[in-house]
């Protein structure tokens, strides 16, 4: 027998999770996205963890910021109408350098929309939904595996880099089951620790080598003061110019900085290409299936599948369309990433949209359809 | 002079505050670290300050202890993460009357029906005093605020009652007048193994006190003084002298329950989980 | 030999648990398999659809489009669902509670509801009788295979019945 | 003299609180607005003058009748 | 048959209502359209029904008035908005238990606080329906939900009390099982001029009692009738007779206010803009 | 003397509104926005309104949108953390089609950031800010006079393509006072009507001709059903992918159509410009003066200024961008608009980004600076 | 007989809170669920079932004995 | 003919109210004026400080850099705004709660709050004190003009009170 077992993604998400040592959740139902609360309230208690379920999506947010600060691993979980409820303490956990992981289960909007149907049509939100300038990590994973990998990763980001991080899947993925292989072993980014001592002048806010503060736990003594108001190295408030560009500065630099590393792009069939499709989630999965068939019909296509959302892959984008002549960007929403595509390409290739938003997933023949229209359209 | 030994608890660099000449916060403040400072096993290391956004929020960063400065009307979800995350840690939340029983009116219910060991302290002004004098739900009817330029017709809450109704097991009243009986009720807050709920009546002579022309902080205790009656007396009283501005303080309403940190500890041995 | 079927019904009949054990029981002989689920809009009381797709490679895209089986438990479901059926594809239709039968040419009849709640003792077994005429009649999994399925998802206190309402199943149809 | 005083005038901020709620009108506000102490001689050392300073400005020890 | 008056109040075209088979709602459902058949004055053209989501508030969908489903927990709100913006329409709120007393927790205290002219009706099940089973605010302790599966350690809230402490001038309860009395609670709420409040206990079967193993519609209908005690009953009960699962019924709280939109006049009044 | 009195750009929004018809006020105070509440509370009753402080900010876009179906004209107004809070409701407002302006004077985020400092860091958060495909308007004022009449605009405009229309200003115009003299009348945009009665066939949500429903007021005997699912013309909840398609795309459609209407950008010392400096809002002020100090160094360069943010003026920058050599984006945040601009521009010439987010507001050499570097960069 | 039932059976879930409360055992469900007077002879018109369908399923008018 | 003004002090002083009144007074004499203000990052106790610019021409850039006249009421406010006053500019001190005076060529020191207190009646007056000096020196608007502004803005049963202090301030400086 194999040790391949059937899972399902949300499963995937709170089995990634807790393996990575998430040991709070905090959250409010709602569909799709239940299933990874549920989970949570059957194995946290078991390892000593704890699950609550919050009066809203907003106190949610609140009891895994405090959780977090408290010294424990966090993760909370929603859909549409909770993510935007949950904005405002989004922008807190980003301006307090909290780590916490939010998961966004997408089905389709706006609003209360089509509850149980598949959708991808949050990634701008995820990237500019709360107020004020500040800098995210966003991850969509195409599997169930691959699920459970991105919520390590997701959690590890989130304690490297003490940012909000967004692991953006979709009713696809959420609810798919298939088998799954989990790794034996991960690896644990660990919560990061004071370097000093109060003595010799520990500041929580003070920047790492990495530009990422070690902020305490609470209740280790160090008697910190954490604030959503624009704070300087030791944490307090100070309405300072200097201050204030210095904290934006370091908010978006921590993350730039190390964003070839973050940035997770996958190539299939890319070596030959003429033309590519660019696409995430579990819409890529039909993608690739598109892709397959366009190549069977001889037509020199790739895959580039976004495995990291935010930071936009810029620069890769930017290069890969220097060699080629054109690029469908398929996405299950009225037109989102192609923005953010558009924007990296400069006018270097054709960049054309294939959108679909009535519901239902793509299938593996309208992608292709989009891709012998680009071909025809820049071949004539 | 000997040393204040309560001067400890505060981070001395970051005084005097920033509060008006007179705001009532400052007395508020102080009933708190001298309650903690009665509390044996409570230390600046093991304590946690937690607070919202308003005039009142801004104590947090004035106690030398780990404090967190939350949003506006979100202390009570972030302390009960914490105290779940580590119950051996005292939590305490200031708060204020907009940012308890307006914006973060649901929290605080919901803080209340879980009985989360908290000690929720409400600086209550009866106004927005951060933001300049908007009407709050603990506004008199017919005094003036900024958003209500013709006297407020909103009914006020009595906080107090809204935190037995829904669940709170310690709940008190005091004021800044009464700064001694205050820290008495802080400190039996501090005991209850539970939601503990105090309000304290605080003045705000900028942002309430000048508009409604009460502007004398002296004034404005005085008339805590002269309007605030002793549980026990407040329940002789028959209701004729029960007097539109007379109102009760004291230990109002005590139960016992069991925690929501230990009702869940149920729950992690059931699952198996207990080597907490 | 990539094979797709569709298990169709109203929201309380348990198609959806009944294809989850179907794909687990083909993943645990080693193959790939992939569920997927689609409630109406009305989380309450609409038609409930769930398929699974069974393959010796990889399976991206996880849309059934035309399923080689489709299993339908409410007139509703059978009327929506066999029109994309392969027409060398099987319709298997609950004999009581699809009462008209779609014009398609390969059906077969099984009382599965009227089964479970005469020969198991409740409807609630329905969805594993159905699941009993499913591996009979696709042959996708080994009985042995689905039973052991079966007893790791269902309360232990009924696997017993579970068991019985699965070889009712099996044999139901020949 | 009953009592030693310690005034922490930055602190002060003249809000007149423990002018007004000092029983023996000890205590005044000087032009800056600052605390004083006008009539020590008055004091009772009752303490409500420390007691409800909102900015923990001043501060009344009793000392031994003897000292004097 | 003669045609049942009542059923001119439902959008035929949409009937049968999608909830499941024994749901409670249905009946819920149905007394509120007998209560506003009883009001003289309540016609279908100047009658709004207001609900959030959740499966109770799928009702507003299946009344043949003007209707209004929100999002999650803002019902009143939106009500409140219809209310104020034009007097002349009677505006009734539908409302689950997740919806009006989670999320919806601090616009329900507000609207009481307030003492806004609206009938709310909130129909308690105990759990969360339309999201398939979790806690709610109201699942009592121990009682199993799919985000409590080692049973709830929560403490439930009672939805009557708090809207009495948060200032509710009508308060009342019964059950899908006391049809007419219900009805009855109903239609006495809509004579209140400012905010009625009343519960209703309504079973479901699929996602509360299957799970809890009281899975049948009439066994936990058989329950209602069997525990609720009729309030005049209740008070004269002595304290050990109220056991566990006993709970009153009938008008549990009224007194007298002004509602919002009177009061709100008199500030139009001041102002200068009484030609409103 | 003159009939010019000295204004603040918050009080003028409130007079504008009120101008324009809003008869309810909902919300909850938030520095920079008070005075708008503020001076709504104080004349709303004077004219029979309604001005109710909510309980929080869900709340205050709870009782406008109540407030706007049962008839009135509505407004409501926050800042970057109250904004944040809306933004479920936001969404709803799109897709159950309910007119409502909502008014963002910005400060410094994230979070609560430096609550009394000026900031334009709400610009992407506006278009994206709630989950799901949905369109909005936005417009920005650059001084007191036009905070009044964008004010007005901003009402008609809801009310015309009942939408939500986000009027984003910033602390600078919001706290400014200055001349301004009100215009004597103003076209004002009237609630839409049924064109049908019931009996013969009304439909609330079916499109008129410019694809806006005219939806009812509630108490007009229609027996409308209004829900934030996704429903047909009939109002009602339909999981049919056609219908959901249909209802995405009018929803964008009946504003993009409209675009070149809804779009306004001022264009200054562009008709022989080789270079221009893209700006709005508050910060535009200073770009104007940059702009003409650099005119007078003989640089040619003039000032584009987006009075509508969104829908974005795609096609006009596209087409500017065909015959300048280089634009620099001002604007007081991290960079969010440079982003919209590049993609419109597609490469066409350099777009440089000259941004500021120190909590203070842009000195007029700072852009001239900015000016100088991208003509020195271009002609070398 | 004192009863005459309407049964809107399109509605009917089969949900059995009219069997379970009918006091004289009149109403059963059918093989596919539905609602079906049984034992109309022991009806006494008391009008339970209709009042607690939750599902407008089923209506019993009263009817004059002398139509009997 | 620009002018800009500074106006800085602490929280309750009043500066704000001070600057609005006298751009109302430009605005009514047909001139441009655009004022603006920043409070402390900190709501409450904080520094105060409002700007008016007053022009013939529209005014854009709305923030003065180098101002012609400072009125600082506080120590902490000299201390920080008289560094980029016009080197040909004037700082205006108030003279008690300004012990010591910057390093500044063209200072002038009255002291408007103990004025306001002994004169008026109220340190409450002192932004109206101070209003009286300004136009005083700037000359940017009439006498009377400033008058009117003053007694359009304040509660009228404290309008001898005003324009008592007014005067007083004029007189003040000659
Ligand atoms: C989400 C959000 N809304 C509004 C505000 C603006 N705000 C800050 S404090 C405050 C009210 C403060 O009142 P209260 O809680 O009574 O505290 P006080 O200042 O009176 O002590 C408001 C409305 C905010 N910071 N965040
Ligand atoms: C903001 C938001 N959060 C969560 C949900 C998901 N959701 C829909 S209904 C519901 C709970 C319903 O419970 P209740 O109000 O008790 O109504 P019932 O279904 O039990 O009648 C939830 C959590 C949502 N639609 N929106
Ligand atoms: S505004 Fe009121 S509450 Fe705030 S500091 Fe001043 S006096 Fe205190
Ligand atoms: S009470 Fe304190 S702050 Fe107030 S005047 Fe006296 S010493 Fe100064
Ligand atoms: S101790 Fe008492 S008597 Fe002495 S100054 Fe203080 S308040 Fe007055
Ligand atoms: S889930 Fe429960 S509340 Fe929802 S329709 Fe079914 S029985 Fe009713
Ligand atoms: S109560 Fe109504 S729905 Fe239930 S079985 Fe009887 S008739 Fe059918
Ligand atoms: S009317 Fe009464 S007796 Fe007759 S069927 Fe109905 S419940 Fe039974
Ligand atoms: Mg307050
Ligand atoms: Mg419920």
């Amino acid at each position: 027998m194999s040790k391949a077992k059937l899972m399902q993604g949300n499963g995937a998400i709170a089995e990634g999770a807790l393996a990575a040592g998430v040991r709070f959740y905090g959250g409010y139902p709602i569909t799709p996205s239940t299933e990874i609360a549920e989970g949570m309230a059957k194995m946290l208690p078991a390892v000593g963890g704890i699950f609550m379920q919050a009066e809203d999506e907003i106190a949610g947010m609140g009891l895994v910021l405090g959780a977090s600060l408290a010294g424990k691993k966090v993760l909370t979980a929603s859909s549409g109408p909770g993510i935007s409820l949950k904005q405002e303490l989004i922008g807190y956990a980003a301006a307090a350098e909290i780590p916490v992981v939010i998961v966004n289960v997408q089905r389709v909007g706006p609003s209360t929309g089509q509850p149980t149907a598949p959708s991808q049509g949050d990634v701008m939100q995820a990237r500019w939904g709360t107020h004020g300038d500040h800098s995210v990590i966003v991850l969509s994973p195409w599997s169930v595996r691959e699920a459970y990998d991105v919520a390590v990763r997701s959690v590890n980001y989130a304690e490297r880099f003490r940012t909000p991080v967004i692991l953006l899947t979709d009713e696809i993925v959420g609810h798919l089951r298939e088998n799954v292989e989990l790794p034996e072993e991960i690896e644990i980014y660990p919560r990061r620790t004071p370097k000093k001592t109060r003595a010799e002048g520990y500041e929580p806010y003070a920047p790492d080598d990495d530009l990422v503060p070690n902020v305490a736990n609470f209740g280790e003594g160090y008697h910190i003061h954490v604030t959503g108001l624009i704070h300087d190295e030791t944490g307090f408030p100070v309405g300072s110019p200097k201050v204030t560009e210095d904290f934006i500065n370091r908010m978006h630099e921590k993350i730039s900085r190390a964003a070839d590393e973050i940035i997770d792009v996958k190539q299939d069939f890319m070596d030959d290409a003429e033309f590519a499709v660019v696409s995430f989630g579990g819409t890529a999965r039909t993608a690739y299936e598109s892709v397959k068939n366009a190549r069977a019909k001889g037509i020199k296509v790739g895959l580039i599948r976004l495995v990291t959302i935010f930071p936009f892959a810029d620069k890769i984008l930017h290069d890969l369309a220097g060699k080629l002549k054109g690029i469908v960007v398929a996405e299950l929403n009225y037109g989102q990433i192609v923005h953010e595509v558009r924007r990296a390409v400069e006018g270097q290739c054709k960049v054309n949209l294939c959108a679909k938003y009535n519901m239902q997933i793509f299938e593996p023949e309208e992608i292709e359809s989009a891709i012998e229209e680009i071909v025809k359209e820049v071949n004539g | 002079m000997i040393e204040r030994s309560y001067e400890k608890f505060f981070r001395q660099n970051r005084l005097p505050h920033l509060w008006c000449p007179g705001c009532g916060n400052g007395i508020g403040m102080k009933a708190i670290v001298q309650a903690i400072e009665k509390k044996s096993g409570w230390t600046q290391d093991n304590t946690v300050i937690v607070s919202g956004i308003g005039c009142s929020s801004r104590a947090s960063g004035y106690m030398d202890f780990d404090t967190l400065h939350t949003a506006h009307g979100r202390a009570i979800p972030f302390a009960t993460g914490i105290k779940l995350a580590n119950p051996e840690l005292n939590v305490v939340v200031i708060t204020g009357d907009g940012d308890c029983t307006a914006i973060g009116g649901n929290h605080f219910i919901h803080g209340c029906r879980r009985n989360i060991d908290l000690t929720v302290v409400l600086f209550n002004n009866n106004i927005y005093g951060m933001t300049g004098g908007q009407a709050s739900p603990t506004t008199p009817l017919g005094k003036k605020a900024t958003t209500a330029p013709y006297g407020s017709v909103d009914r006020p809450f009595d906080a107090c009652k809204l935190a037995e109704a829904a669940g709170a097991t310690y709940v008190a009243r005091s004021t800044a007048f009464h700064v001694q009986h205050l820290t008495k009720m802080i400190e039996d807050g501090m005991d209850n193994k539970g939601f503990s709920f105090i309000e304290a009546l605080v003045q705000c002579p900028t942002a309430y006190g000048r508009r409604n022309k009460i502007g004398e902080p002296a004034k404005m205790m005085a008339w805590m003084r002269d309007n605030a009656v002793m549980k026990n007396a407040w329940d002789k009283l028959p209701d004729e002298k029960k007097l539109e501005e007379k109102f009760p303080i004291g230990l109002l309403y005590k139960s016992e329950a069991e925690d929501y940190d230990t009702a869940y500890s149920h729950v992690i041995e059931i699952a198996g989980g207990a080597a907490k | 030999m990539r094979k797709q079927l569709r298990l169709s019904g109203s929201g309380g009949q348990g198609v959806i648990t009944a294809a989850i054990i179907l794909a687990e029981a083909a993943v645990s002989e080693g193959k790939q398999a992939v569920q997927s689920q689609s409630y109406g809009p009305e989380a309450r009381g609409g038609a409930s659809k769930s398929e699974v797709i069974i393959d010796d490679e990889q399976i991206f895209h996880p849309h059934v489009k035309n399923p080689d089986f489709v299993l339908a438990m409410t007139q509703k479901a059978a009327d929506k669902y066999f029109a994309d059926l392969n027409p060398e594809g099987v319709l298997i239709l609950d004999d009581d509670l699809v009462p008209n039968s779609p014009d398609f040419k390969n059906i077969i009849r099984v009382p599965i509801t009227k089964l479970a709640v005469e020969k198991v003792g409740k409807s609630l077994f329905a969805n594993i009788v159905a699941l009993g005429v499913l591996v009979k009649v696709t042959k996708l999994v080994d009985f042995e295979t689905i039973k052991k399925a079966v007893s790791h998802r269902v309360p232990p206190h009924t696997i017993e019945q579970n068991m019985n309402a699965l070889q009712i199943g099996f044999d139901s149809v020949d | 003299m009953k009592s030693e005083f310690t005034l922490k005038l930055e602190r002060c901020k003249g809000c007149g609180i423990c002018v007004a709620f000092c029983p023996k009108q000890v205590l005044a506000l000087d032009k800056l607005g600052k605390v004083y102490v006008a009539n020590h001689e008055n004091c009772i050392a009752c303490g409500q003058c420390e007691l409800r300073c909102p900015d923990y400005a001043i501060f009344m020890d009793k000392v031994k009748e003897a000292a004097k």
